[in-house]
């Protein structure tokens, strides 16, 4: 039996030795897996490259026609018009509004329910809540714009009889609404990505839950809880069909929420109109405020970034 | 020894009395606790004795962690457990709904493994205790602050940087820092959960001078794997295996003379 | 506490608890928010579309009349589309996330590729959509087909498919990875065995989750240019298609002209609904059982 | 400057045989451009794909009259165009500069609808001159009230479409005879944002195209127009060739690109069609009917193309 | 420490020499190993002689799995991983480009501290290794997965599930199944990293027997943190703190007579 085992054995070791030798040439094809990966990762850097030549380009293009100044300064935007004018400030005042309008709405409630699911919540709630918030954020953003167009603003004109039929404050709180399950998960993360030793110290102190989550967990996640906050503010700028469907297209510069205002992305989709018709100063700016929203955003996110890494305790 | 037996059979009321300062704070009675399905503690039966220190020790994952912190019901934390039985804390059940956690545990502190101040300064985390029972005096907290960390043994070291981060110290300053902090509520418990697993030769001396120097006034029970830790500093010792008591008793008799084969087998690192 | 008195300690603590309690129903409630509204939105658009769908209603082509149109077309747009982003975004997506997480040196250039990528996760679908006009549509002169929006969504969501590939990949435990390695398997052999088996239900969940995110989305498709009227089904993807959310978006704005439309879009609404939610739970199911 | 420059004659036996061939023909007509027109070509098209071709796929668009215009006049670009106005000297001649041949079709008439709210029972009937006061940037007019002092004193919500649509332009070129415009009036993209302003709105007042009325007179009401021999409500008679309301009535037209209906057998077959059949359907999208001898010529002249 | 340095470097020779059945299989040589500047390793010199078991011993932190994980190079895995030094194995330095690691670890298995089978079946995971080494043919697969059950001593207990889950063993089991995924590609020497350290005392006593077993074929280097293991078990023991040895020799001396004040320290806890 040993004396088989043995022999069988001795057979293996040398079947691997074999093996191996003959396995060098399979070494030199798996060198090239690497390579072929990195192409494919590669594609990424394609993408932004993509993005940021595209819309640079027809941008340059834009800003030989209409001043800088003029652009980002002006508060009248007519682009259709005999006479037109590019002022981008009225977009900027829409985009700014609807999403502050948004972060009122989605930074508290976001924040609390983070803290409910991170702290408070059994495991059982947990396990329902969790995903059913995923569901609503896997709302598509066209029935959000339906249903802030059909029901909200109807709703809310019975609170406020001077709200008009197309507004910025009804898309506005429905984009908080689509947002607080972003807030409330990447808070969430935050929170409990808190070591459980930290907590573990206060509660054996005396603490209660919330004096755990103000005086602990909320200072120790801050970094995380500011950074969703500001992709939460990202998102609902660029956020498009909501405002499109539910604010109009009124080139507004005014703060009054109960108006029709008009979102950088909103603008994007009126211009295109389909199809957007290549060679005017029009289809140009669509270019330019695209490349704004873009900047825009992509600020915030390296901001979200910039928060998060900083400010991260080292636990 | 039959006649020491019989002797003590006779005279329980003398022994008592000869031990008079061995009163138990803490008393299990059939106490069970599970995560989930998995049965982590099994019908514990024990008492921790006022101003002694009670070492608890066992392989890894056989319920000491878990039966610490039942004592301050800190094991309710985690998710999904369940517990029956009692465990009473001067006399009083504290698993049922009459006393509120936040209370029994400004009565009884605890220092865990791994060495946890909060992301403060020094200073706030001494604090901290106090002023989450509503202590906002400064002066009295200055106060408070300076005598603990100079009970603590860490004064001296860090009365320069108290409003320094406390990521700052060095791990042995750190774990005297939460002992520190835990002191700083002036709690009549310690609960320690291998305090010094993560500490060089040096700063584990301290700590153990410290624990010393500290059980005349508060009772300690301490977790650990290290078995000399064990009889250097305990009065007692309870040998858990599987989530059972295996056997408890005086340190000497459970290191010289224990009445188990698995504590002898364990002791003898025939495991673990 | 020896500075406050027993009776102090046990009001304050009383008041701390209270305080405790409060706020817990406030978090509990703002928890529960999201789920009211998200109940409220169903019931609204179920009593708004329930009544128009039938089987003519699913199975039928499009059309301006009411009662004779059918959202088919859009369906199997919607199917079309699928099958050019499900098969990119995963090759794409699982490929980098491999590279990234498996042979990658972390330096300079995979910390800027990450960055990259998260960057990319959080430009607008708007600028996705410009980017597919510009490139599919007009320079690649695809037209405004099932191949150039499909690959525009591609993009669109590739950054999600390789952050969830990234996760499943680094959750697979350490100790598997190294189990294999000590038996002299290649890196591979490690990958292709033992790796990926283990986080292929992390991959696919992913991978299901963001295909739901591109058949929600609109945005990209409305820059691209869907006709408005379009009753011929899509047959290849060099066909001209509408999807769901843009059959939505045209009938809501067409209420105006029709007032059944708001109707059409409800039941429209529905069926997209459903079949994200048919979606999510197998991504769920998928996460719980295998995960 | 309408591009009716292709040859007239021609009207062989080939193309009416193509014209009558049944289910033979395949491949694509894209359409674009006026929002207003989109409703009666959208019906077209789906009844040509449900009784006629049901092989050729006819896709409808609306950008709006102008920017179809431009999707229109590029290489390989749109076979129809929309229009709620007549194309544009410099759009003809960009047509012109490109090869591109147009043919202008007439195809429906349109009357400029006012809408106001049906809480409004004050300007129900009013003159040209007053309506064009409301909308006039040299004018005074803010209230109700500046009109005729019996109406209440209230800020008049004026909107309308946006500078994308050619009911803009006819209103603009037109009604205000180009002047400008206020600054205030709300410009909006979809008139189905109109519809509900204006509904939802008791001083609003907007103007579009009388189908958009029609499909919404349960929430609307127009403003009866005196042109001088008492108010002319719109309706289908009124804004007809000849009707009283003929002053805001417009035709309206679909453009076609001559070169691509001769190439593609397809967009020849579905202009012919569309001609034959246009005033079938033009009421019941809320416009008038053509004469039918203007539909008569230009089915000869297509039929002439090869 | 400087001197114990010097101390180490100056004696292994002697050591070879005087125990000639003691041929190293191993040798480090100015062995240093960094992860990222936390310096991990520092200095090692060390030799492991065929077929003896050495034990490596030290307390949490000081480098002993790092030190093992480098004689297969599986530390290379770690990301941002510097070495600088000779590590030979059987006269080949096995830092070099010279020798692939596939080859290397095909020669040098490992078992570690928790086990971790492959969610595989029983089994595929002894399957694995031959498999991945080119071995197809199906009978021959059986034969290998039947032999290193057999010397794992794991056969009779799983021979009527060979194609369930692993993941139904038990914890013992399972560390036993990792033993014979190992022994099923014929390893020249077994690397354990505290193997019985999450297991019962029955399931120890087997996996020290099965190495007293298999020690006449194969060498072992086996990390504890358990010092009568170490004593029980191993040929020789290198005390490892702070990534550096402080002392290497034979097991008896290194538990009766250690040079060191901090080897005596440690084996008799006063820290660790
Ligand atoms: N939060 C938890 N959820 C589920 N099971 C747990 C949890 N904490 C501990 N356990 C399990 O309960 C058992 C006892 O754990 P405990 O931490 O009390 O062991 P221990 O004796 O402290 O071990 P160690 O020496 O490793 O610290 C173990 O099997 C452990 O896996
Ligand atoms: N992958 C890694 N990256 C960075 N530092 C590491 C890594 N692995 C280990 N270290 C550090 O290197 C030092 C040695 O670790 P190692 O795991 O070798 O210790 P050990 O002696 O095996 O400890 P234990 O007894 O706890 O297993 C420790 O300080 C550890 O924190
Ligand atoms: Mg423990
Ligand atoms: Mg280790
Ligand atoms: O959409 P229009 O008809 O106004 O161009």
């Amino acid at each position: 039996m040993n004396g088989i085992a043995k022999k069988e054995n001795a057979s293996i070791r040398e079947m691997i030795d074999q093996n191996q030798r003959g396995n060098l040439l399979r070494g030199k094809i798996e060198r090239l897996i690497p390579i072929f990966l990195m192409l494919l990762a590669s594609l990424s850097i394609l993408t932004t490259i993509g993005i940021i030549w595209t819309l640079f380009s027809e941008t340059f293009e834009f800003f030989r026609r209409v001043p800088f100044v003029d652009f980002f300064t002006g508060t009248v935007l007519k682009p259709l018009s005999q006479n037109p004018e590019f002022g981008v400030l009225p977009l900027l005042m829409g985009t700014v509004t609807s999403s502050l309008i948004a972060m009122m709405v989605a930074a508290p409630i976001g924040l609390m329910a983070a803290i409910y699911l991170s702290e408070y919540a059994s495991p059982k709630v947990r396990k329902v809540v969790k995903p059913a918030l995923e569901l609503l954020a896997g709302v598509p953003t066209i029935v959000y714009g339906f249903f802030a167009f059909t029901f909200v603003t109807p709703l809310l004109r019975e609170f406020i009889p001077g709200l008009q039929a197309t507004n910025i404050l009804s898309p506005g709180i429905v984009m908080g609404i689509m947002i607080i399950p972003m807030i409330a998960s990447l808070s969430e993360d935050a929170m409990s990505s808190v070591p459980r030793s930290m907590r573990e110290g206060a509660y054996g102190l005396g603490a209660t839950k919330l004096e755990v989550t103000r005086r602990v967990v909320i200072p120790a996640a801050l970094s995380g809880i500011v950074a969703s906050f500001v992709l939460g503010i990202s998102r609902a700028i660029g956020e498009t069909m909501i405002v499109t469907i539910a604010s109009g297209s009124t080139k507004n510069f005014t703060f009054d929420i109960t108006q029709s205002m008009q979102t950088m992305t909103a603008y994007i989709v009126e211009v295109t109109g389909g199809d957007a018709a290549t060679g005017s100063t029009v289809y140009y700016s669509l270019y330019a405020v695209a490349m704004t929203l873009f900047v825009f955003t992509l600020l915030m996110n390296l901001l979200a970034r910039f928060v998060s890494k900083k400010f991260r305790e080292e636990y | 020894m039959t006649l020491l037996h019989e002797r003590i059979k006779e005279k329980p009321l003398t022994i008592v009395r000869n031990e008079s300062w061995a009163k138990p704070i803490y008393e299990t009675n059939g106490l069970n606790l599970w995560y989930g399905t998995s049965h982590a503690l099994k019908n514990i039966e024990l008492a921790i004795n006022e101003r002694e220190v009670t070492a608890i020790i066992g392989p890894s994952g056989c319920g000491k962690s878990t039966f610490l912190k039942t004592l301050n019901r800190m094991v309710e934390t985690a998710t999904d457990v369940s517990i029956s039985g009692n465990v009473t804390f001067k006399g009083n059940n504290i698993l049922g709904k009459a006393m509120p956690v936040e209370i029994l545990r400004s009565k009884v502190g605890m220092v865990f493994q791994k060495p946890n101040p909060f992301p403060k300064s020094i200073y706030e985390n001494v604090a901290f205790g106090p002023k989450v029972h509503g202590i906002r005096n400064k002066a009295m907290l200055d106060n408070i602050v300076e005598e603990s960390l100079k009970k603590a043994a860490l004064w001296d070291e860090v009365k320069d940087r108290l409003h320094k981060s406390a990521y700052g110290l060095s791990g042995g300053q750190q774990q005297r820092l939460c002992i520190a902090r835990c002191l700083a509520i002036d709690p009549e418990v310690i609960l320690m959960d291998e305090p010094t697993s993560a500490l060089d030769p040096v700063s584990t001396h301290k700590i153990e001078e410290l624990i010393r120097s500290i059980k005349n006034d508060v009772t300690i029970a301490i977790v650990t794997h290290n078995m000399q830790q064990a009889s250097r500093i305990s009065d007692r010792t309870a040998f858990f295996l599987n989530g059972e008591v295996i056997e408890e008793d005086r340190t000497t008799t459970i290191f010289n003379n224990p009445s188990d084969k698995l504590t002898d087998d364990y002791i003898n690192g025939r495991f673990g | 506490m020896n500075q406050l008195s027993e009776q102090q300690h046990m009001r304050r603590t009383k008041v701390r608890l209270f305080t405790n309690q409060f706020s817990k129903v406030i978090f509990m409630l703002s928890a529960f928010f999201g789920l009211f509204v998200l109940t409220v939105l169903l019931v609204r658009v179920v009593s708004d579309g329930i009544g128009s769908i039938n089987f003519s209603f699913l199975t039928g082509k499009l059309s301006t009349q009411p009662e004779r149109a059918g959202i088919m077309g859009a369906i199997l747009g919607t199917f079309w589309l699928m099958l050019v982003v499900a098969p990119v975004t995963m090759f794409v997506g699982v490929g980098t996330a491999i590279y990234l997480e498996m042979y990658a040196k972390k330096g300079r250039l995979v910390s800027f590729i990450q960055t990259n990528i998260s960057n990319l996760a959080g430009v607008p679908s708007i600028v996705y959509g410009i980017l597919g006009l510009t490139v599919f549509v007009r320079i690649l002169d695809l037209g405004n087909v099932v191949l150039a929006g499909g690959l525009t969504m591609s993009l669109l969501i590739l950054p999600i498919v390789i952050v969830a590939s990234q996760e499943a990949i680094r959750s697979v435990p350490n100790h598997l990875g190294e189990a294999s390695y000590g038996l002299g398997a290649t890196k591979w052999q490690t990958i292709q065995r033992v790796i990926l088996p283990s986080a292929l239900p992390g991959i696919l969940t992913g991978a299901i989750l963001s295909l739901s995110r591109a058949i929600g989305e609109t945005a990209p498709l409305v820059v691209i240019g869907i006709p408005a009227l379009l009753i011929p089904f899509p047959g290849s993807i060099m066909d001209r298609f509408t999807v769901l959310p843009m059959q939505i978006y045209y009938w809501t704005l067409d209420a105006s002209l029709v007032a059944e439309y708001a109707n059409l879009a409800a039941s429209t609404i529905i069926v997209l609904l459903l079949t994200l939610f048919i979606l999510n739970s197998t991504a769920i199911f998928i996460r719980n059982k295998f995960g | 400057a309408c591009g009716s420059d292709g040859d007239e004659e021609n009207s062989s036996g080939k193309n009416k045989a193509s014209a009558q061939a049944g289910a033979d023909l395949e491949g694509n007509v894209v359409i674009d451009g006026s929002g207003t027109v989109y409703p009666l070509m959208a019906r077209l098209a789906e009844e040509y794909m449900v009784n006629e071709q049901e092989n050729v796929s006819v896709e409808v668009s609306r950008a709006g009259t102008s920017a179809g215009f431009k999707k229109f006049l590029v290489d390989n670009g749109t076979d129809f165009n929309d229009a709620s106005r007549q194309i544009k000297d410099e759009e003809a001649s960009e047509a012109d500069s490109l090869g591109i041949e147009v043919k202008e079709l007439k195809v429906a008439l349109d009357g400029l609808t006012f809408v106001v709210n049906k809480d409004n029972d004050w300007a129900t009937e009013m003159t040209p001159e007053q309506l064009v006061s409301i909308f006039l940037a040299d004018s005074t007019v803010e209230k109700w009230s500046d009109i005729n002092p019996d109406w209440p004193d209230e800020k008049i919500n004026a909107m309308g479409p946006n500078e994308n649509h050619g009911t803009y332009e006819f209103f603009y070129e037109s009604i205000l005879d180009k002047q400008d415009m206020k600054s205030t009036i709300n410009l909006q993209q979809e008139y189905s944002t109109l519809v509900n302003l204006v509904s939802e709105d008791k001083n609003g007042i907007a103007f579009f195209g009388f189908g958009y009325y029609v499909n919404n007179g349960d929430k609307l009401q127009a403003v009866a127009v005196d042109f001088g021999n008492g108010a002319v409500e719109p309706a289908l008679d009124t804004i007809a060739e000849d009707g009283a309301y003929a002053d805001f009535t417009r035709p309206v037209f679909t453009y076609l690109n001559v070169n691509h209906a001769k190439e593609k057998p397809q967009v020849k077959d579905f202009a012919i069609y569309v001609m034959n059949n246009i005033n079938k359907f033009a009421g019941e999208t809320g416009f008038a009917p053509i004469p039918e001898n203007e539909a008569k010529e230009n089915i000869s002249f297509l039929e002439g193309l090869k």
